[in-house]
């Protein structure tokens, strides 16, 4: 029975492992496509910095992950060798990135989250989770600084700016959600001590978030519904396109080195 | 000459910096903005193509590489805008040239990036080209230009190793890799080469801008020293360089080699090349689907400084 | 020697083979994108229909493809298992679809050299080749009608769908010179009796398309500049997208029966 | 009830259709307008989950098939728009209605198609209970609705044995096709269900459109037909259904089987199912980005009427 425990464990171990590195790898994949289509040259740079930083802590998530999982995977094995039902990220993530309101609000929406979840895993059971946490939250620190930064100043700029904000906020709601609702995986992560109680980020998170749309006098949308499922493989239309792309070249020329 | 343009001049071959607020002849300051700014909408441009394989990158370490490289390229357009400006030149009114076609960018941008191995060839022939364009250019009389350059040649050293690293993976791996990284340099090669510009005897304005020290090396010098040096990197790679007359010439110390087709250079140039439409079409596109972002940061500044100034 | 003269021709009809196919096929699934988006129910039908044929003959066209290379590779083999570099079709039928406009004014001056093409091949020394361009013919026959009907009511309709007509023209044109322009797999296959003279596919071609254009009030572009590689395997940047998306079950699940 | 309506309720219970021309009460056809409309929404909306997968088809042969499928279904839009326009009311108000949210479509078309099984458990459930739904109103008293009926439920009962043939194939074919075919039936079972509306007893204005035969059994008589008729196919593919409260019951001659979860039905009624918002999303901009097409060719035919007038 021990054994069996510790099994339990070591899965839903993995699984919220590559929940953490499937957020960051395909948030990382949906910023890289603004890549010298941006606004301004200043956001060429930052899309691409963000995701850069996206795309390092995913290789630390699913590399742990592969290790925690025990059946030789490495984190490039998980990214590219997966198909859509085996990724555990947030709807949110995966959607179109829409005008760049659109993507702003969503990365300031993540980021206050992102920011929260890893500054409650300093102090996670695990020391692996701790190291990745503590370099993440650096990169995150600065993720969140300048996205609410942007909100703010979208929100409260011209009249067309604090439209598309709102809308873009509209139309995100319902995707914040899944972030703070826990399921079992939660439950057994933050019971062996390596994850949060995901109400208290989502605590956090909400204090963050209303902070900031009030500077940047934006309403928070009264709807409590939340989509579900991606946490869980029940993904969007979306991530399926995004595999095929991202996943070509090890799919067409498998076990070929790059 | 006046006697300013005379003194100018001998600042000039002294090997003295000239520094924006100095005097300087106008056709000085022309033929810089000229310069700094094509290069400038280059490196903004040449996001696109390399852009088009960050989201199918082969690894996570390769897409984490290729984010990073065209990061640099954003930043380097980013120096050479700013340096530009100390030219009395605002970045706006350059990008509008851009978008209407009043100023280009390096042609090299209009052509598709086709496969993997296209990465790595831009950055082993590209940059490589680059390079040996800019690395005299550390040493050009504008003292802003000059700086921006020490900066840009660091990083793009750096970017032309990597992108030599994917085609040394290329041209070691499985037979279809090869095919890919031998198509690649097939289709980059001539392309690359022109990067150089038209021959001496068919370049306009050299001259002047050698004694301004705006252009250092001739067209046709830092062709031959880039072939130099890249036959011996292809031949490294077991890949052939697309050219039957290409052959070491013991008596010059260097190769011989084929001229590119220059029509298709100036087939490119009027707007021809595979990909002249697309690539500025999605820089006007992403200018004009920013504007409202543009003017909603400044419509905030507004406020806040009038704000700053009621409080006052 | 006489053996390898029959290899070389049998490597320049297939290869012959393949751009009829990878034409059918790429414009097919260019057409299918339109499935449910289109401005009016009746378009959605003509263009499911459209590519439906397009598909249909695809088979046909790989299919003897296959059998002529002499590989053992299936019409699915080469739709499914080829990297872009290795697909035949030209430029024009990888193109995004544009506004509808575009996609109609790409498909009238495809439709105008299809028909020309295939009436030639009615007396093709193949025999295989005759059969499938015959049954083609039919269904193209109809296609042409359509679009050139379309084509006509909306150049000389409203200002606007002229003005957008116009455009999707300007914008096409210098993607046509491909289609009639020989090299030595046309030369080769013609020489052999099997697909006519392009040259004159061309002077056919050029006719519909400037009575056609007439009708339609619409000018044909001064410029004589042709785009050209996608018959010998130099493309665009789009089918790579095409085909990461098209083959994705077959590169994800090899071998998988479906 | 008057003479007329008496005299009408009569016709139809001797089993006479209603044509075009003829008397109904205003109920009766306000009742039709709805139903066929949004019976015709439902068909051009159900074309965008399908389309989904046509670029991705795994095959030639299933790419063709499925095309022609999504064919057959505008096609069906187009009958059910004609046979509601002989109500009086014409296509683009119907499309006013469903774009500004006025007029629904089936709430099955607001799930999204995950893998490839999902275009077979579309086949096979979905349209089977659309069958379930239709082939009764085969019969239904109103003359061009009934035979608009006929022609869909033909070929629909052929999309429903495409789709219980790609089901087939995923549920013999690998360990990976097997999961997936089960997930897509784990996920489509009870959206299914949900198609043939709330239990009877929670259904408004059933009565009357039973009386009128727009109605011809209950929404729970129908659901138990379809889960009878579906439970052994399932078991045939080897596949479980997902409702651990299963079983036959031999007294009434079919299966127990557990309620769909009606909150969630209401929800995505509201608005709140995974794909409402990108599915009327797409038709409207559909709709929107094609005025100019419809204009321009109403413009055309402007211009040739008053030429044909101008001629006479």
């Amino acid at each position: 029975m021990e054994a069996a425990a510790d099994q339990v464990d070591r899965t839903a171990y993995a699984t919220w492992l590559m929940r953490m590195g499937d957020n960051t790898l395909i948030l990382g994949h949906r910023l890289s496509e603004w890549c010298g289509h941006s606004p301004v040259l200043e956001e060429d740079i930052a899309m691409a910095n963000t995701a850069l930083d996206l795309i390092g802590q995913t290789q630390l998530w699913l590399g742990l992950a592969g290790e925690v999982e025990g059946a030789g995977r490495t984190a490039d094995n998980l990214a590219y060798l997966r198909d859509a039902s085996k990724f555990r990220n947030v709807l949110m993530v995966e959607r179109p990135n829409g005008d760049f309101g659109q993507t702003l609000m969503r990365q300031f929406l993540f980021d206050a989250w992102h920011h929260a979840m890893l500054t409650e895993l300093l102090t996670s059971t695990e020391e692996r989770v701790r190291e990745i946490a503590a370099k993440a939250l650096k990169e995150v620190s600065y993720h969140l600084e300048r996205s609410a930064d942007l909100v703010i100043r979208l929100g409260d700029g011209s009249e067309e700016s604090h439209a598309r904000m709102q809308a873009a906020l509209d139309d995100q709601w319902a995707y914040t959600g899944e972030l703070s609702t826990p399921d079992e995986i939660d439950t057994a992560t933050a019971a062996a001590g390596i994850a949060p109680d995901l109400a208290k980020v989502g605590t956090v998170w909400r204090q963050t978030v209303e902070e900031v749309l009030r500077a940047a006098t934006l309403s928070v949308p009264d709807s409590t519904f939340a989509h579900q499922g991606g946490k869980s493989g029940r993904h969007t239309e979306h991530l399926g396109y995004i595999l095929a792309d991202m996943q070509f070249l090890q799919r067409a020329y498998p076990g070929a080195v790059w | 000459m006046s006697p300013e343009e005379r003194a100018f001049q001998e600042r000039i071959d002294r090997g003295e910096k000239i520094e924006p607020k100095e005097w300087m002849p106008e056709g000085y300051r022309k033929t810089l903005i000229r310069q700094i700014g094509q290069h400038a909408h280059s490196e903004i441009v040449g996001q696109l193509p390399e852009g088009n394989w960050i989201t199918r990158a082969p690894t996570l370490e390769r897409k984490a590489i290729l984010l990073a490289k065209v990061q640099d390229e954003a930043g380097h357009g980013l120096y050479l805008y700013c340096a530009a400006e100390t030219l009395g030149v605002s970045r706006d009114e350059l990008l509008e040239k851009l978008h209407s076609g009043n100023m280009k960018y390096s042609s090299i941008f209009n052509y598709p990036t086709l496969t993997w191995a296209d990465i790595g060839a831009i950055g082993w022939l590209v940059d490589g080209a680059a390079i040996m364009n800019q690395v005299p250019l550390q040493r050009t009389s504008y003292g802003p230009y000059s700086r921006a350059m020490i900066r840009i040649c660091k990083e793009e050293s750096f970017h032309q190793r990597q992108g030599y690293d994917i085609m040394m993976k290329m041209a070691k791996g499985t037979p279809e890799q090869k095919e890919m990284a031998q198509d690649a340099l097939n289709r980059f090669w001539y392309p690359s080469l022109m990067m150089f510009g038209p021959s001496d005897k068919d370049s306009v304005h050299s001259a002047q801008s050698m004694a301004w020290k705006i252009k250092i090396n001739t067209n046709d010098e830092l062709r031959q020293k880039f072939v130099d040096q890249t036959v011996p990197q292809a031949e490294y790679l077991g890949l052939t360089i697309p050219d039957e007359n290409l052959a070491w010439n013991e008596e010059k110390g260097g190769y011989d080699f084929s001229e590119p087709d220059w029509s298709e250079f100036y087939e490119v140039l009027k707007g021809n090349g595979p990909c002249n439409k697309e690539r500025l079409g999605a820089r006007v596109k992403a200018w004009e689907d920013g504007a409202w972002f543009r003017e909603g940061l400044m419509a905030h500044a507004e406020k806040q400084s009038a704000a700053k100034l009621a409080a006052e």
